[in-house]
C-alpha cells in the first residue's frame, strides 16, 4: 500500500490522481516501493513539479526543490495527452525531443519511470470504466 | 438589507377560516400549518431573512388553483409560488406569510413533447433532470438545454426567470425560448398565452409551437417571480441533438485575458455553450477545502462545447475555433486549448460536473450557506468586473468565485461572482454579505443587471433605474395584481 | 438585327435571356440568321422546349416537335458547369452528360449550335458587367 | 369585413384649438390639416377602408411628442404613429381621425452602433436602405437582418410587429432581437425598458444591450400596433456578416414537397432564411404581365441565403443539404438543388431581387392594389395549407402566389399568400378570395401578422376568452382613453 500526498494546484492533483489509479496494484506497489528517487516532471506552459519517491509515500513539491534530482522530464501539454492517449509512442517522443530527459544514462531509473508513471497514465486514459457517473453516481 | 415589512394578513378572514377554506379546495392531506411542515419553507441556502408561510399547498389541478386565487384575492392573503426552493434569491421565502403553493410534488407532469415542432409542454414542478431523462428515453434526437444546477431543480422556474443554460451561446436568454403559457390572473381568470391561444377552453397539444405575433402578453409574466399570477403551465423550446458533440477546455494564463477569448470565440457563431471559472472553482470540484491559486498556474479556465451533425461539419467548426484561439496567441495572450474529455480524465473526473449538466457540484452545496450575485453584463466591462470584483474577494480574504457566460453568439455576457459559507458559525454570514454587497455595488455600477434578485438587491437597483420604467412597473403590477397577493415583496412590492 | 420572342416559361425565359445578350452582335446574327432549323433543349430537371430559328426570328415552344433537326438533352447543373467553364463541353459529350442527338457530320451545323449555345450560355454565364445593380437600378 | 364605428373625436376641445395647439408644439411648418396634404395618410395599398387623418405633424423630438401625448390624452384625441405607410395592413389608416405622427421626415437617425455588443440604436423612422448603407459603409463586418420589402421602409416597426427578415431561419421573429426601447405612455411619462434602464434621465450608447433579465415591461409595446404608447427609441441585433456566401435555389415539383424540405433543413440550422414561393411568383419577378404555371414547370421554387466562415464550412453546410434532398427524394419528393448565382444569371438577373434585401419587387408595386394573409404557421399543417389554398386560387381563377418560410432552427413556419389587383376593378374578388384563404388558415391554426382590424374581428371570435379579457385590462391599464391608434384590434 502506497500513500500518496494530496494535490492542491493543477498539475501536483493530475499526477495524484493518475498514481492514486494503481496505488493498490501489486505490480505498481513493488515497482515503487523503496525506490527513493527525485523526479522532477515539468509541463511546457506550467511550471515544474518534483515527485519524491520515498519508501511507501510519494510527495510533491513545486517550489524549492531539492540539489539532487535523478531524472528531469519536460513536454508539452499535447505531448503530454498524445502519450496518455497512446497516439506517441515514448521513444518516439524523445528522439523527437517531444519529450526532453535529463538523465538519458540513467536507463534503468528512466525505464522505471515510464513503468510507474507513463504506463499508469494510459490504463487512466483508456479505463472505459473510469467515468464519471461511476464516479460520482450520488450526485447524478 | 432591506427589513421586510410584516403586514396583518389576517384582518379581513381568521387564520382559522382560511384553514377550513384551503381543506376544503385541496383536502386535508395536501394543506398544513404545523411549524415542523412550515419550516423548511421559511429559508434557502441564502442569507436572505427567513420568514415562516402559514400554510402549504400541494395542488393537483388548475380549478383547485382559480379557487385558491380568487380566494385569496378577496381576503388579501399572499400567495407564494415553489418548485423545489433551489434558487439562490430568496425568491420563496414568504416574506408576509401567507400561502406557499408547492408545485413540485404533484403539478409535475411533462404534457407533451412535439417532436416536429421541437418543444415540450410542461407543469411548473417538472425538474431538469426528469426533462433529461425524458427525453433521452423517448426523443432521444431532441435535447433540452440545461443549466448549472442540481437535476432536481424546475425547469419552468428557470426559464421564467431567464435563468442559464449549455446553449446559452447559441440562443441566449431562456426568455427568448418560451412559446406559451397557462396562466391564472388575479381575478381567478385562466389564459392560455402564445400560438396556443385559439380555442375556448382546451388548447390542441400541438398548438403551443411560438410566442408571436399576437401582442405579447407573455411578457407581463417572464422575469415578475411569481408577481403577476400563477403559471399552471409552460411550453419550452427543445432543439434538434446532433450526433457529435465535444468540449474544449481553454487554459488562460492573465487575469483579465479570459474576457477577450470569450468575446472572440463567442462571436465566431459556432458554440453552444461557453462558461469560464475562476482556477478556485475547478480545484473547488476536486475537494480541496480552501482552494487557492498558485503563482504560475493559470487564472481562468473556459469550457466550449461544439456540437455537429457530420464530421465535416464538426471539423470546420474545430477549424474555426483553433484559429480563432491561434490569432488570440499571436495577438499576446496566452491560451492553452485541450479536449476537455482527456484533460479531465487525467486531471480528476469530478471536474465533470461542470461538463456534464444538470449536476450537483458536492463542494458547493456541501456547505450550508450560498449566495451569488448572478448578472447580465456588458462584455466590454469584464475585464473590469474581474479585476475590481478579484480585488473585493480579495481584501474580505475569501477565495474567488467567478463563473461568466458568453450569450447569444457575443451578444451580451454573464457575470457571477458566487460564494459558499458556513451559515452557522458565528459573524461568517455577515463577512460573506458585506462582501456581497460589495461586489453588487461594482458590478450594477459598471452596468451588470442581476437576475433571481433578492429584494435587498432590487432596492440598489430601484435608485439607478429610470422613473418612467418604475412607473410603468408599479402600473402594471397594480394593474395586475391590485391587492398585492402575488409573491409580495419582491422587487419591494 | 434579330429578333426574339419574349416567352413566358422559366426554360425559354433563359434561353431567351441568354440570346437577347448577344442579338445585335454581328458573330451571332451570322449564326443564327436564316438558319432555319428546330432545336429541340430539354434541360433536366425541367421539361422539352423546341428553339425555333425562322429567317430573323427566334422563337420558343414548350414542347417537343416530331422530327426536329436536333435534340440536346442536359441536366440545368451540368449546363451551368459547361457555362462557368468547369466542364469542358466536348467532354461533357463524351461522358454522356450532354447527349446531342443529329449532329450529324455536318461541320457547319456543329459550328452553328456551338456558337449559339455554349457560347451564349458562357458569355452569359461570366460577362462581368452585367450585373443586377445595372439592371434593376430604378428598384434599389 | 367589419365596418369602424365612428366616434365624435371633437366633443371635447373644438379642431382649432387643436390645429393651434399642434402649431405650438411643432411649429408651422410641421403641422398640417390641408385634405392634399393628408389625403395619402388615408389609405394604404391594401383593401382596408380609407380614413382621412385630421392632422399630420412631423415630430424632431421626444418632448415635442410627450407634450402632445399628455394633450391628446387630455382630449381623448388619437394618435397614429407612421414611418413611411408600406405595411400591408391598414395599420396606418386613422380609423377614428385624429393625428398621424410621421416619424419618417424628421426622428430617422441612426443613433449608436455598437461594435462589440452587435446592435444598432435607432429612431423610428429610419429605413432599411439607410441602416444597410450606415452598415457597409462604416462596419462592414456587421449586418442586419433584411425583409422583402423596398428599401425604403422601415426597420423600428417591423421589428415591433414581428415582421419577416433574411435571417428568419437562423434568428426567428425580430421580435427576439429587440434589445431595448424607448417609450412615451399615455400620462407623457418617458420610459427606458430593457438593459439601458439605469440612468435617471439619460441611458449610456453602450447599455443597449438585452431586454432581459429584469421583468419583461417590452412585451407591452410588442405587436400592439401602437396601442400602448409612442416608441421613440429602438435597439436592435445586428450580427457578424460571414465572409463566404452561396445562396442555392431549390425548385420543387411536387405540389406539396416543399413543406418536409423546410421542416427538414430548418432543424438542420445551417441556413440563414429559406424564401420559398409558387413559381408564380418567380415568373412575376421578371415580368411576366400574368404569369401561370406549365406543365413541368416546378409547382414551388425556393432561394435560400447561406453563409459561412471559411470554405470547409461552406461545404459541410452544402453537403448536409444536398443529404436532405436526396433522403426526401429517396421517399418519393421531386427536389433540385442549383447554385442561385449561377443560375439567375443565366435565367434572369432580376430573380436576384429575392435575394439581394432589400429590394422593391417593382412587378409587385406596380399594381393599385396589394394585400395578403401573413401568418405564423405550424410547419405538420404545411401539405394542407399549400393543397387548400391552391384549390381556393384555383375556384377563383387567381395564380397562386404563396410565399413560406421556415423560423428560427424549423420551431415555427410562416404561410403568406400575397395578392396584389387593381383597386378600381376587381377588389371585391380579391377580398372574397383573400377572406377565404384567411378562414381555411386560421382553421388550420395559422396566427396572422399586422393584421387589419377585420382580421382581429375573426380572431378574437376563436381566441380564449382569458387571453381577450388580459389583453382588454393591459390596453386599458395602458390607454384609458384609448388614444393610441384606436381601431386596431378592433379596440
Amino acid at each position: 500500500m502506497i500513500s500518496i500526498q494530496k494535490g492542491e494546484d493543477l498539475i501536483t492533483i493530475t499526477l495524484q490522481n493518475i498514481l492514486s489509479y494503481r496505488k493498490n496494484d501489486e505490480d505498481f506497489i513493488n515497482l515503487v516501493l523503496n525506490w527513493n528517487k527525485k523526479v522532477l516532471i515539468e509541463l511546457e506552459g506550467f511550471y515544474p513539479v518534483e515527485v519524491i519517491f520515498d519508501h511507501d509515500e510519494i510527495r510533491f513539491k513545486i517550489n524549492d526543490f531539492d540539489k539532487k534530482i535523478n531524472l528531469k522530464v519536460k513536454m508539452g501539454i499535447y505531448t503530454f495527452l498524445d502519450l496518455a492517449y497512446g497516439r506517441l509512442n515514448p521513444i518516439k517522443a524523445v528522439l523527437k525531443r517531444k519529450l526532453k530527459i535529463k538523465g538519458l544514462l540513467k536507463i534503468g531509473t528512466l525505464l522505471k519511470f515510464m513503468k510507474i508513471f507513463l504506463k499508469t497514465m494510459k490504463m487512466v486514459a483508456s479505463d472505459p470504466n473510469n467515468n464519471y457517473y461511476e464516479f460520482n453516481k450520488e450526485t447524478r | 438589507m432591506t427589513e421586510t415589512k410584516d403586514r396583518n394578513i389576517y384582518k379581513k378572514i381568521s387564520k382559522e377560516d382560511v384553514l377550513k377554506k384551503l381543506t376544503e379546495i385541496f383536502e386535508e392531506k395536501n394543506v398544513t400549518n404545523k411549524s415542523g411542515d412550515l419550516y423548511p419553507y421559511s429559508y434557502d441556502m441564502t442569507e436572505c431573512e427567513p420568514h415562516m408561510p402559514d400554510f402549504i399547498v400541494i395542488p393537483e389541478n388548475t380549478l383547485q388553483l382559480i379557487e385558491l386565487v380568487k380566494f385569496c384575492n378577496s381576503n388579501l392573503i399572499p400567495i407564494v409560488p415553489y418548485i423545489s426552493g433551489n434558487n439562490v434569491g430568496g425568491l420563496t421565502i414568504p416574506e408576509n406569510g401567507g400561502i406557499l403553493v408547492n408545485f413540485g410534488k404533484k403539478m409535475n407532469k411533462i404534457l407533451h413533447v412535439d417532436d416536429n415542432m421541437m418543444y415540450a409542454l410542461l407543469e411548473p414542478g417538472v425538474t431538469f433532470g426528469q426533462l433529461k431523462k425524458y427525453l433521452d428515453e423517448n426523443y432521444p434526437h431532441l435535447r433540452y438545454s440545461y443549466p448549472f444546477a442540481p437535476p432536481y431543480a424546475g425547469v419552468v422556474g428557470n426559464v421564467l426567470l431567464s435563468g442559464m443554460n449549455n446553449l446559452s451561446c447559441k440562443i441566449g436568454s431562456m426568455g427568448d425560448s418560451i412559446n406559451g403559457l397557462e396562466v391564472i390572473t388575479a381575478d381567478g381568470e385562466i389564459a392560455r398565452i402564445g400560438s396556443c391561444f385559439y380555442g375556448k377552453d382546451e388548447a390542441p397539444p400541438d398548438s403551443w409551437w411560438c410566442r408571436y405575433p399576437m401582442p405579447d402578453l407573455m411578457g407581463v409574466f417572464i422575469n415578475w417571480q411569481g408577481m403577476t399570477g400563477l403559471v399552471t403551465k409552460c411550453a419550452v423550446q427543445l432543439w434538434f441533438n446532433p450526433p457529435i458533440k465535444k468540449t474544449y477546455l481553454a487554459i488562460v494564463f492573465g487575469l483579465t485575458d479570459v474576457a477577450q477569448v470569450m468575446r472572440e470565440v463567442g462571436r465566431t457563431d459556432i458554440i453552444d455553450d461557453i462558461s469560464a471559472v475562476s482556477i478556485e472553482v475547478i480545484k473547488m470540484a476536486v475537494e480541496l477545502p480552501i482552494p487557492t491559486k498558485f503563482s504560475g498556474e493559470p487564472d481562468f479556465a473556459s469550457m466550449f462545447s461544439i456540437s455537429a451533425k457530420t464530421k465535416n461539419q464538426f471539423n470546420a467548426k474545430e477549424e474555426i475555433l483553433f484559429n480563432e484561439v491561434e490569432n488570440l496567441n499571436k495577438q499576446g495572450k496566452n491560451v492553452i486549448l485541450v479536449n476537455a474529455d482527456e484533460f479531465v480524465k487525467l486531471f480528476n473526473l469530478r471536474v465533470r460536473c461542470y461538463l456534464d449538466l444538470p449536476s450537483v457540484v458536492l463542494p458547493l452545496v456541501e456547505y450550508s450557506g450560498l449566495t451569488w450575485f448572478g448578472s447580465y453584463a456588458p462584455s466590454h466591462k469584464l475585464e473590469e468586473l474581474i479585476e475590481k470584483v478579484n480585488k473585493l474577494f480579495n481584501k474580505h480574504n475569501i477565495t474567488p468565485f467567478i463563473y461568466m457566460k458568453m450569450m447569444k453568439s457575443g451578444h451580451y455576457a454573464i457575470f457571477r461572482p458566487i460564494m459558499r459559507y458556513n451559515k452557522f458559525k458565528e459573524g461568517e454570514e455577515e463577512r460573506y454579505h458585506m462582501l456581497l454587497e460589495e461586489i453588487t455595488d461594482v458590478c450594477i455600477d459598471l452596468g451588470c443587471i442581476p437576475y433571481k434578485t433578492p429584494a435587498w438587491m432590487t432596492e440598489k437597483m430601484r435608485k439607478k433605474i429610470n422613473p418612467g420604467w418604475i412607473n410603468l412597473f408599479e402600473k402594471i403590477k397594480k394593474c395586475m395584481d391590485p391587492n398585492n397577493i402575488f409573491n409580495p415583496g419582491r422587487w419591494n412590492t | 438585327m434579330l429578333n426574339i420572342e419574349f416567352p413566358d416559361d422559366l426554360i425559354s425565359l433563359s434561353l431567351y435571356n441568354i440570346f437577347s445578350s448577344r442579338k445585335d452582335e454581328r458573330k451571332f446574327i451570322k449564326h443564327a440568321k436564316d438558319w432555319n432549323k428546330k432545336i429541340m433543349l430539354h434541360i433536366e430537371p425541367f421539361y422539352p422546349v423546341t428553339v425555333i430559328f425562322n429567317g430573323s426570328n427566334i422563337r420558343f415552344e414548350r414542347k417537343e416537335y416530331p422530327e426536329p433537326d436536333m435534340k440536346v438533352k442536359l441536366h440545368i447543373n451540368t449546363m451551368l458547369d459547361i457555362a462557368n467553364d468547369r466542364l469542358n463541353p466536348f467532354f461533357a459529350i463524351e461522358e454522356g452528360k450532354m447527349i446531342i442527338e443529329g449532329l450529324g457530320e455536318d461541320s457547319e451545323k456543329i459550328m452553328r449550335f456551338y456558337n449559339i449555345f455554349v457560347v451564349s450560355m458562357q458569355m452569359a454565364a461570366q460577362e462581368p458587367n452585367v450585373n443586377y445593380y445595372e439592371i434593376n437600378k430604378n428598384t434599389r | 369585413m367589419t365596418v369602424i364605428k365612428q366616434r365624435n373625436i371633437f366633443e371635447k376641445i373644438s379642431k382649432d384649438n387643436v390645429y393651434s395647439k399642434l402649431l405650438e408644439i411643432f411649429g408651422s411648418d410641421y403641422v398640417t390639416n390641408k385634405d392634399v396634404d393628408l389625403y395619402p395618410y388615408s389609405q394604404d395599398m391594401t383593401e382596408n377602408k380609407p380614413h382621412m387623418p385630421d392632422f399630420i405633424v412631423i415630430p424632431e423630438s421626444k418632448e415635442q411628442l410627450i407634450e402632445l401625448v399628455k394633450f391628446c390624452n387630455e382630449y381623448s384625441i388619437p394618435i397614429v404613429p407612421y414611418t413611411t405607410g408600406n405595411n400591408v395592413g391598414g395599420l396606418t389608416i386613422p380609423d377614428y381621425g385624429g393625428i398621424v405622427v410621421d416619424f419618417g421626415k424628421k426622428m430617422n437617425k441612426i443613433l449608436h452602433i455598437d461594435d462589440n455588443m452587435m446592435y444598432a440604436l435607432l429612431e423610428p423612422g429610419v429605413t432599411f436602405g439607410q441602416l444597410k448603407k450606415h452598415l457597409e459603409e462604416n462596419y462592414p463586418h456587421l449586418r442586419y437582418s433584411y425583409p422583402n420589402a423596398p428599401p425604403y421602409s422601415g426597420v423600428v416597426g417591423n421589428a415591433l410587429l414581428s415582421g419577416m427578415t433574411n435571417l428568419g431561419a437562423k434568428i426567428g421573429s425580430m421580435a427576439d432581437s429587440i434589445n431595448g426601447l424607448e417609450v412615451i405612455t399615455v400620462d407623457g411619462n418617458l420610459a427606458r425598458i430593457g438593459s439601458c434602464f439605469y440612468g435617471k434621465d439619460k441611458a449610456e450608447d453602450d447599455s443597449w444591450w438585452c431586454r432581459y433579465p429584469m421583468p419583461d415591461l417590452l412585451g407591452l409595446f410588442l405587436n400592439f400596433q401602437g396601442m400602448t404608447g409612442l416608441v421613440t427609441k429602438c435597439a436592435v441585433q445586428l450580427w457578424l456578416k460571414e465572409p463566404i456566401e452561396k445562396p442555392q435555389l431549390v425548385v420543387f415539383f411536387g405540389l406539396t414537397d416543399l413543406a418536409p424540405f423546410l421542416r427538414e433543413v430548418g432543424r438542420a440550422d445551417i441556413v440563414n432564411d429559406v424564401a420559398a414561393f409558387s413559381v408564380e411568383v418567380a415568373k412575376m419577378e421578371v415580368g411576366i404581365p400574368e404569369p401561370v404555371r406549365y406543365p413541368g414547370e416546378p409547382h414551388y421554387t425556393a432561394v435560400m441565403p447561406m453563409a459561412a466562415k471559411t470554405e470547409n464550412q461552406m461545404n459541410a453546410k452544402l453537403e448536409i443539404l444536398s443529404n436532405i434532398i436526396e433522403k426526401l427524394n429517396k421517399k418519393g419528393t421531386d427536389i433540385h438543388l442549383i447554385d442561385y448565382n449561377e443560375f439567375a444569371k443565366i435565367f434572369n438577373l432580376k430573380a436576384l431581387n429575392i435575394y439581394n434585401l432589400p429590394s422593391q419587387i417593382l412587378s409587385l408595386h406596380e399594381y393599385s392594389g396589394l394585400t395578403w394573409f401573413g401568418a405564423y404557421a405550424p410547419t405538420h399543417k404545411f401539405e394542407e395549407l399549400i393543397e387548400k389554398t391552391d384549390a381556393i386560387y384555383r375556384k377563383h381563377g387567381v395564380p397562386p402566389f404563396n410565399y413560406l418560410k421556415i423560423m428560427k432552427g424549423g420551431h415555427y413556419g410562416i404561410f403568406r399568400p400575397i395578392f396584389r389587383f387593381k383597386k378600381f376593378t376587381d377588389q371585391d374578388k380579391i377580398v372574397k378570395l383573400l377572406e377565404e384563404i384567411a378562414d381555411v388558415c386560421i382553421d388550420l391554426g395559422c396566427i396572422p401578422y399586422k393584421t387589419p382590424s377585420w382580421l382581429t374581428a375573426k380572431l378574437r371570435k376563436k381566441i380564449n376568452p382569458g387571453w381577450i379579457s388580459l389583453f382588454e385590462k393591459i390596453k386599458h391599464c395602458m390607454d384609458p382613453n384609448n388614444i393610441f391608434n384606436p381601431g386596431r384590434w378592433n379596440t
